[in-house]
């Protein structure tokens, strides 16, 4: 895992780590996001979830939107983990962290990530409530794929 | 060629993946496959298709060697 | 300095003490703003820098930058500590963590807090350069007091 | 009351801090008192100016147990 800055780990998340991944003399900040997993969504209360994953394509697709990312905001550097299997609660589902000269690109950058997480990353959450289970499907609600498969947009590299 | 299920879907197939043994089949046509395998697995129908980590399109092409996968709705993040 | 959620410290600042401090069972997002001691700036070399700041006023004015944000985004925790003395490359000058049910507000406060921070609160930063040394001032070129005081926005609590 | 300085104007001033015996004055009247006692401390006159640590504007009283503070233009961050 040492040194890799975009991997699936079934392994708590270490955020510092992925934090000194991207630091570096040229960065003057680094914005670090946490998904956490919350206990009380609409009411309902979540006991625990579980992440599943295509590991290998996931593992590509994070890279990619760390691709995009520099490509879209100069000089910045990218790191991103995701966790699977039972997380329970405020436990760390995904850190991202990105450094950049000034702070306007990292936060920019760090929010971009987690849209795209959830829209091109293959990987999927199962809630634990106390009267069930369910997989929770697209949360974004804007990325439908009536024909099976992504727009023209979405195949980019 | 391999064809792979996750979450929700993998529960509808009750497995993880299958094989076709085929030359050759478009995206449609493997998902049309899977649907006469396990009819009730509706999940594939609204399932994005990826070949070899890739996403495709409907109309592609998959070879005997490929892996096809069918990706519910993602939930990460 | 357990569990004081503003503070100002000339020792070395631990980003998940703080993110520590804002985790709760409610949050699903945690995001943790650090600005880092980058090495260049316009081409220009900075060898260290020292921060001095008005400790008293400076804590109380990062603990109303607190209560800003609580009052502005909803069901978010936040705390702030901003480090004082000799820092060299790379190391944390201020450390931004918030918490929030969802990732937006933690995103949006985290950026809201930077800004603040550099509208009001008591802190200075002299460049050490190769050929010469300088206390900066406000960075932000937004805010000038020509009168010597802040406008009454400023003032309010 | 108890005048303080710090960052490029304390350099200027020389000093830390500065007393003045006096039971009342302006924010106004305490920057000019300043500028008085250090004619080339030109960083107090867009300095802001604090009392008992909180912004205060030109008009308002300082009282002689008060703390007043010149800030110059903040660079944290």
């Amino acid at each position: 895992m040492e040194n890799k800055r975009y991997y699936i780990t079934d392994s708590p998340l270490n955020p510092l780590e992925l934090q000194q991944l991207v630091t570096k003399p040229e960065a003057g900040a680094v914005n670090c996001f946490i998904g956490t997993v919350r206990e009380f969504t609409k009411g309902r209360r979540t006991l625990y979830l579980t992440y599943e994953a295509y590991e290998k394509m996931a593992e590509k697709k994070l890279a990619q939107i760390g691709s995009e990312i520099q490509e879209k905001w100069e000089e910045t550097e990218c790191a991103i983990a995701h966790r699977t299997g039972r997380l329970d609660i405020s436990e760390a589902a995904v850190v991202i962290a990105v450094s950049s000269p000034h702070r306007q690109a990292a936060m920019e950058a760090s929010s971009y990530a987690i849209e795209r997480i959830k829209e091109i990353v293959p990987i999927w959450k199962k809630e634990q409530w106390e009267d069930g289970t369910a997989w929770i499907g697209d949360q974004l609600e804007k990325n439908r794929y009536p024909r099976g498969g992504p727009g023209k947009e979405e195949l980019e590299e | 060629m391999k064809i792979l299920f996750f979450a929700g879907l993998k529960d509808q197939t009750g497995t993880e993946e299958v094989v076709w043994e085929k030359d050759e089949a478009t995206v449609g046509e493997v998902r049309e496959y899977v649907l006469s395998l396990f009819p009730h697995a509706y999940t594939v129908k609204q399932a994005m298709a990826a070949v070899n980590e890739e996403f495709v399109q409907e109309t592609d092409t998959v070879h005997a060697d490929d892996t096809v996968a069918f990706l519910p709705p993602v939930s990460g993040g």
